[in-house]
């Protein structure tokens, strides 16, 4: 999905909006040079009280923490609440009312469960991407062709047959937009996780470097989040494409 | 234990418009180990009946036995191959057809055996690993014979199964099914648009009325191929060829036609004997 | 005879169970752990009342302003912020998708800069956007459309790749042209996979308001809650938390009928 | 609107602060339309966003503590105008109750803690120069943990931590809730924090009478505070209910007297504008920018000549009405 | 200008296991208003030869001409009836029967004449505001010929269009399409697995040999045809009693059956002229 063209272009945009042009305010938006000086900071001396490959790892290790336990809780609920009509009226009602509330708001009870340390950390990424893995997995099984359903059932399948042959496999295109989705969801809670007591993080970068009105620190930050996003993605599909070698 | 009884099945669907009646006192069965083909019109409700005998639709009227039991549900005793294929896009045409066994716990060599050898009976060799999707029309279903035929099962619905096959596959397969039927006869239930075929494979034909469907004759088909001796026939010509053969082929095309006015018709279902 | 009652009372019988009897079973279990951590002293009240506490402070906000205002007007400007944010992340969002699943072209053009920006973090937008459009309404609109934005965007690209490419081709040998391959079949096809799609886009973009009024505003949900916090008022808190709870789950709601019609109509 | 009464529209910036009840007793009492302004309060919750939301042009006028009112100054010449309060004596280093005595008579007690605080702010220089001067604990010794303030108080509250940085309202607060004690402020180690009433620098080269006569509004209602303390307390309780902040009605005279605003007389002095040398309020400048540099929240602090004028005290002060006006001496 | 010539088109597909050979060097042509039927056994790459002249899918090597312009794409001067329906699942049969005409901006009156009077054609009556899966497997390809046949069309691309038709409405289909044909011939390339249907349809016959497919044998019926006079007889099963009609169907059966040595056969197809 990734072609160098665009962003290249992208990049000339931006050179002559901010430069040249004079389209855009230095403190609107950092021009190219003054980015190139924010990075410079934080690779070498630092900021925000760490190098910027502390910032990278903090964050890095509690995305993927986060995204772990999202997937191995989310993608479980939502495969039962896709399978069972009844756990799905009993436990989808609790499930959507939860759901909306932002895991800023949690965080009052996540300090009080978990402290300031990564338990907590990862308790906010955990509330942000469960919600995508469930809902995408429930839609993907209840979405699954019924005749196939039929078919596997007058072959002699059973419940256990029927769940790993024809739900799992059938459903996994879905479940892993829900990956997708959950893992995106992973990054864009960054901030409000590392809202919960950070010494480092790129999350914690953005915070202190909102407070401090650098723009330049802030699009550094946001450049680093998009491109480890975007790896991660790319790692995401590369499995995909492993896992579904049935599809075009 | 496995024939198939229908008694005063009704069938309607909720449609927007209000009640829709497919199917109206259906009454019949299938003797254990007897090939009963039905013909009728598209839309007569065909699949609606193989569907409630597979126990995958059920009668809003009347009751469908199988075994002297009720149908409440699927079971690997009734195998049924779907009007419209439905194989498993994930799975490779050698898994698709190892899914029955694998559900019934086959031991793996067994199993392998098995698939190889429809593999091999449905002209799929080179194409074992190979999805679906990559398969032409025909090729898929006759993936999913073989993965209905792997099972084995005592009841056999065929949902018009060779209808997207060519020529030469469709008439092997007719030779192969009449062969199985003689070597390991099982219970069949087949639906076929194609009346030389019915009057070919069956013991007996069912044939239905348009919408909603009701059952207009039943022909035994049986007795004349046991006193014609069809079965010393090699290939299907001879038997098409047949004067006997001709006689009924026309006689059901006559009441497809329309040709018998349904009076008679129904005269007829009831001195065939049987609903 | 027992074959006579067919299909149809039992489904009956599971619609009842399944529309209000589980339901009801869930919230009240729910309901009831809840009073028994606060009661067992699992939490302390001063962070987390009981249900009934917030309920009566439910009510009592309704009629009693905080932070300058009643509930309602809280949840209304909240209401205000998400429907304009989200209907253009949708509006924008779902063609958007589409259009890169149908054309090579778009997809080469878009998805680059596109997956990058979906995994900035809506706050992270919040002092750009303040510096780009002040403190009005627009401000928190565009953290709420940066998170709203990408769920549209991914599911209906998905679901255009998903649909029945038989059914694409059948279009084109109609006839169809590019608007009415867009209306008429694209978006149809991918419904189902859009809808879950607005779903996830609803929760974020919930969450992204929440954010946004956190940092910027004087009225809203958010506002309300971190109000609440700053004063240790865990009543007004969970109030708050549950008036999104409950309003994010009638938008899921009514998504959810959206899907269920689409399905229906669908032979799913 | 604005245009019916020929009022003049000006956007004000606050925070739900002591300092921006001069505003609203000015609402109140209605002396905008005395000298023809119409205002606009915008509520920030905290500086940062509302430093920003400046540059955009969202309002013209308002008032933050002074590390925000710098940082405006850097970025986009922000000018401040005059001290809006001093408020040393509300940034303070909070303990639980049953640990709060341990501290004071064993700091050492402090060492390997982890304090919740607010990084960047002046509070975290509050609190460092606390545990320096006065517990004599160097940065090794402790970690800061960046936390909002609100979720400071659920940090706090919920047991977990038994130190904090905190300031108001959030030590009445806790104070009231779970009867957490100050163990050390600002004030006591000599750290000088203000916060500061500023205008943005376009506004205010084209209208300075505007702003002169909002400065005016401002310091009436100061110089009205001194004389109605009564009224002022229970006004301050009203506005703090208008904008969310509930803290136990004892605590808000502590509030009024914890945190000294200054006339129009005492601003001048302040701002030496009588006395040659440099002026006090500079000194206080410069270690706010020092500080800021340590924490690199700018790489060089604007000279105070730039971040700062008393033109418009000045103003004030060289027109009779409006100086009478300014001291509340309007019969 | 409506012919479509094949110019030595080879296909080959990707498979894992590395390229698929799935036809090879088709030359042959399909002339302005000829009715030709394709037959070949099943996976011999008609479907795909199809879907190249539909401009749905491209050949590897050679080049597929329509109206002496290289096929770029799909367009609705070619209205394709697909293998397996590919009806729109959200429309209802009206709407899918309107579709191509909607597209075209046929005026909304008009439009639900067409729409009626194909609705009626096909025996769809009363179902006409039901969706796809409420219908049949044999409904839903009379709605499938119904939304091609609506947009009246130059070229026609039918790939088994009939295959999951009942016998009776079959036969009904195919006198309609013969009678189209003389009424207002098109250019049609049909593809079935019937050798009677082939034959009774067709003006040429062309046989496909299996994987890669080739082209085996070119049969011209048109000439028999006319000689022989069959457009006098009323109904199929006359034609089908001729002698000549015989003649011509057991010879396509026994090259079908590769009872014809594959030299001889291409020596025929050389003989019969086109490719
Ligand atoms: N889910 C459903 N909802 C409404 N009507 C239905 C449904 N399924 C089938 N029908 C109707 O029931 C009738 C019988 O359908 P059925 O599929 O059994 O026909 P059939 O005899 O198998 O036809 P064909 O030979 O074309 O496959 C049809 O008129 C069809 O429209
Ligand atoms: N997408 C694909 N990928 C790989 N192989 C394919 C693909 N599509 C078709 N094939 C192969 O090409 C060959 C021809 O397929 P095609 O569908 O044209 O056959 P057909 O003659 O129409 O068969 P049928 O009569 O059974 O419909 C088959 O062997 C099939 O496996
Ligand atoms: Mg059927
Ligand atoms: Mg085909």
């Amino acid at each position: 999905m990734i072609g160098a063209a665009p962003i290249l272009l992208l990049i000339i945009a931006w050179f002559a909006a901010t430069g040249p042009l004079g389209l855009i305010a230095p403190l609107k938006f950092p021009s190219p040079a003054i980015a190139l000086a924010s990075l410079e900071t934080i690779a070498g001396p630092g900021y925000a009280s760490a190098p910027l490959a502390e910032h990278i790892e903090t964050s890095l290790s509690l995305v993927l923490a986060g995204f772990a336990a999202a997937t191995l809780t989310g993608i479980p609920l939502g495969l039962l609440l896709g399978t069972s009509r009844y756990a799905n009226a009993c436990i989808n009602p609790i499930f959507q009312l939860l759901r909306p509330i932002a895991p800023i708001a949690w965080i009052p009870l996540t300090i009080l469960w978990f402290g300031l340390g990564g338990g907590a950390k990862i308790f906010v990424v955990w509330l942000a991407a469960f919600a995508p893995a469930v809902i995408n997995t429930q839609t993907a099984v209840r979405g699954v062709n019924r005749t196939v359903i039929e078919a596997a059932k007058v072959h002699g399948a059973r419940r256990v047959n029927l769940f790993f042959d024809v739900t799992i496999p059938a459903a996994l295109p879905g479940i892993f937009t829900g990956m997708r989705l959950s893992l995106q969801a992973c990054w864009m809670v960054l901030v409000a996780a590392e809202l919960v007591g950070a010494y480092t993080g790129l999350g914690h970068v953005m915070i202190i470097a909102t407070e401090d009105l650098d723009s330049g620190m802030i699009f550094v930050a946001m450049l680093c989040v998009a491109m480890l996003g975007v790896a991660m993605s790319l790692l995401l599909a590369r499995l995909e494409a492993w896992v579904l070698p049935w599809r075009r | 234990m496995s024939e198939i009884r229908f008694e005063g099945v009704e069938r309607r669907f909720h449609r927007p418009g209000g009640n829709f009646l497919a199917l109206e006192n259906i009454c019949f069965e299938v003797a254990e180990r007897e090939f009963v083909a039905l013909v009728g019109p598209s839309g007569c409700g065909k699949t609606t009946l193989l569907r409630m005998a597979a126990g995958l639709d059920f009668p809003t009227g009347g009751r469908v036995l199988v075994g002297n039991r009720e149908v409440r549900g699927p079971g690997p005793d009734r195998a049924v191959v779907f009007q419209q294929f439905a194989l498993f896009p994930w799975k490779t045409i050698r898994q698709n057809i190892g899914f029955g066994l694998k559900c019934k716990g086959t031991p793996l060599t067994q199993r392998r055996e098995i698939i190889e050898h429809y593999v091999t009976l449905m002209g799929l060799q080179g194409h074992g690993d190979a999805y679906p999707h990559q398969l032409s029309g025909g090729m898929q279903q006759r993936v999913a014979i073989a993965r209905s035929y792997a099972l084995e099962p005592d009841v056999l619905l065929m949902d018009e199964p060779f209808g997207a096959l060519d020529a030469q596959t469709r008439v092997l397969m007719q030779e192969e099914l009449v062969r199985l039927a003689r070597d390991n006869p099982r219970t069949v239930l087949f639906i076929t648009h194609s009346v030389d075929e019915a009057v070919y494979l069956a013991d007996r034909v069912i044939v239905m009325t348009p919408r909603p469907g009701r059952i207009s004759a039943i022909i035994d088909i049986g007795l004349v191929r046991r006193t014609e001796r069809w079965i010393d026939c090699e290939h299907i010509e001879e038997v098409m060829a047949q004067k006997s053969f001709v006689h009924l082929r026309s006689r059901i095309w006559r009441l497809l036609r329309g040709l018998e006015s349904s009076g008679e018709t129904v005269g007829r279902a009831m001195e065939t004997g049987v609903g | 005879m027992a074959a006579l009652n067919g299909p149809t009372p039992a489904v009956r019988a599971g619609t009842l169970l399944e529309a209000w009897v589980l339901p009801a079973f869930g919230i009240v279990t729910f309901l009831m752990l809840w009073a028994g951590c606060t009661a067992a002293g699992l939490a302390p009240a001063r962070l987390l009342p009981g249900p009934g506490a917030a309920a009566a402070e439910f009510i009592d906000l309704t009629h009693t302003p905080y932070s300058g205002a009643v509930l309602q007007v809280h949840l209304l400007a909240s209401l205000m912020k998400f429907s304009l944010g989200y209907g253009l992340a949708v509006l924008t969002g779902v063609p958007l998708g589409l259009m890169m699943g149908r054309y090579r072209i778009v997809e080469w053009a878009i998805a680059p800069l596109y997956e990058s920006i979906r995994f900035i973090p809506p706050i992270a937008w919040v002092p750009f956007s303040i510096l780009w459009l002040g403190t009005g309404f627009l401000a928190p609109t565009l953290v709420i459309f940066s998170g709203a934005f990408s769920p549209c965007v991914l599911n209906a690209y998905r679901g255009v790749h998903t649909a029945d490419r038989a059914v694409l081709e059948a279009a084109q040998t109609l006839g169809a042209g590019r608007w009415a391959t867009m209306t008429e079949v694209l978006l149809p096809a991918a419904l189902p996979d859009i809808v879950a799609g607005l779903r996830v886009a609803a929760g974020f973009a919930w969450q992204s308001l929440i954010g946004a009024e956190l940092i910027v505003g004087s009225t809203g949900l958010g506002y309300l809650i971190i109000q609440g916090e700053s004063n240790l008022s865990s009543t007004v808190v969970v109030a708050g938390m549950i008036t999104i709870g409950l309003t994010g789950a009638a938008i899921d709601f009514a998504m959810l009928r959206a899907e269920r019609f689409v399905r229906r109509n669908w032979g799913q | 609107r604005a245009a019916d009464s020929g009022a003049f529209p000006l956007a004000i910036a606050q925070q739900p602060q002591r300092w921006a009840l001069e505003w609203y007793i000015a609402t109140k009492e209605g002396w905008w339309k005395d000298v023809g302004i119409d205002p606009t309060m915008t509520t920030f919750t905290a500086g940062p966003p509302e430093i920003a939301a400046g540059a955009s042009g969202s309002w013209e006028v308002g008032g933050a503590g002074d590390l925000p009112s710098m940082l405006g100054a850097a970025k986009y010449g922000l000018t401040t105008i005059a001290i809006a309060d001093s408020e040393a004596a509300i940034i303070t280093l909070m303990a639980t109750k049953d640990k709060a005595d341990a501290y004071l008579h064993n700091p050492s007690l402090i060492k390997g803690k982890t304090i919740p605080e607010t990084s960047n702010s002046t509070g975290e220089w509050g609190a460092a120069a606390c545990l320096e001067k006065k517990f004599g604990l160097k940065p090794s010794e402790y970690h800061f943990v960046n936390l909002s303030p609100p979720e400071i108080n659920a940090a706090v509250s919920s047991g977990r931590y038994d130190l904090a940085q905190v300031w108001s309202p959030n030590v009445y607060i806790l104070e009231s809730a779970i009867g957490a004690k100050v163990i050390c402020n600002a004030a006591q180690v000599g750290v000088p924090i203000t916060s500061n009433i500023f205008a943005t620098q376009a506004f205010a080269t084209a209208h300075p009478e505007i702003v002169a006569k909002f400065l005016a509004v401002y310091l009436r209602a100061i110089a009205w505070e001194r004389e109605h303390p009564q009224e002022a307390v229970a006004d301050l309780g009203e506005f703090f209910n208008s904008v969310g902040v509930k803290i136990p009605p004892a605590y808000l005279a502590q509030e009024l007297h914890a945190r000294p605003a200054y006339t129009l007389d005492e601003q001048l002095k302040i701002f030496g504008a009588n006395t040659a040398g440099t002026p006090e309020i500079v000194d206080w400048w410069n270690q706010l920018g020092t500080f800021m540099q340590s924490v690199s929240i700018v790489s060089e602090t604007p000279p105070a000549s730039q971040f700062a004028t008393d033109k418009y005290l000045q103003m004030i002060a060289a027109d009779p009405k409006l100086r009478a006006f300014a001291n509340d001496d309007t019969p």
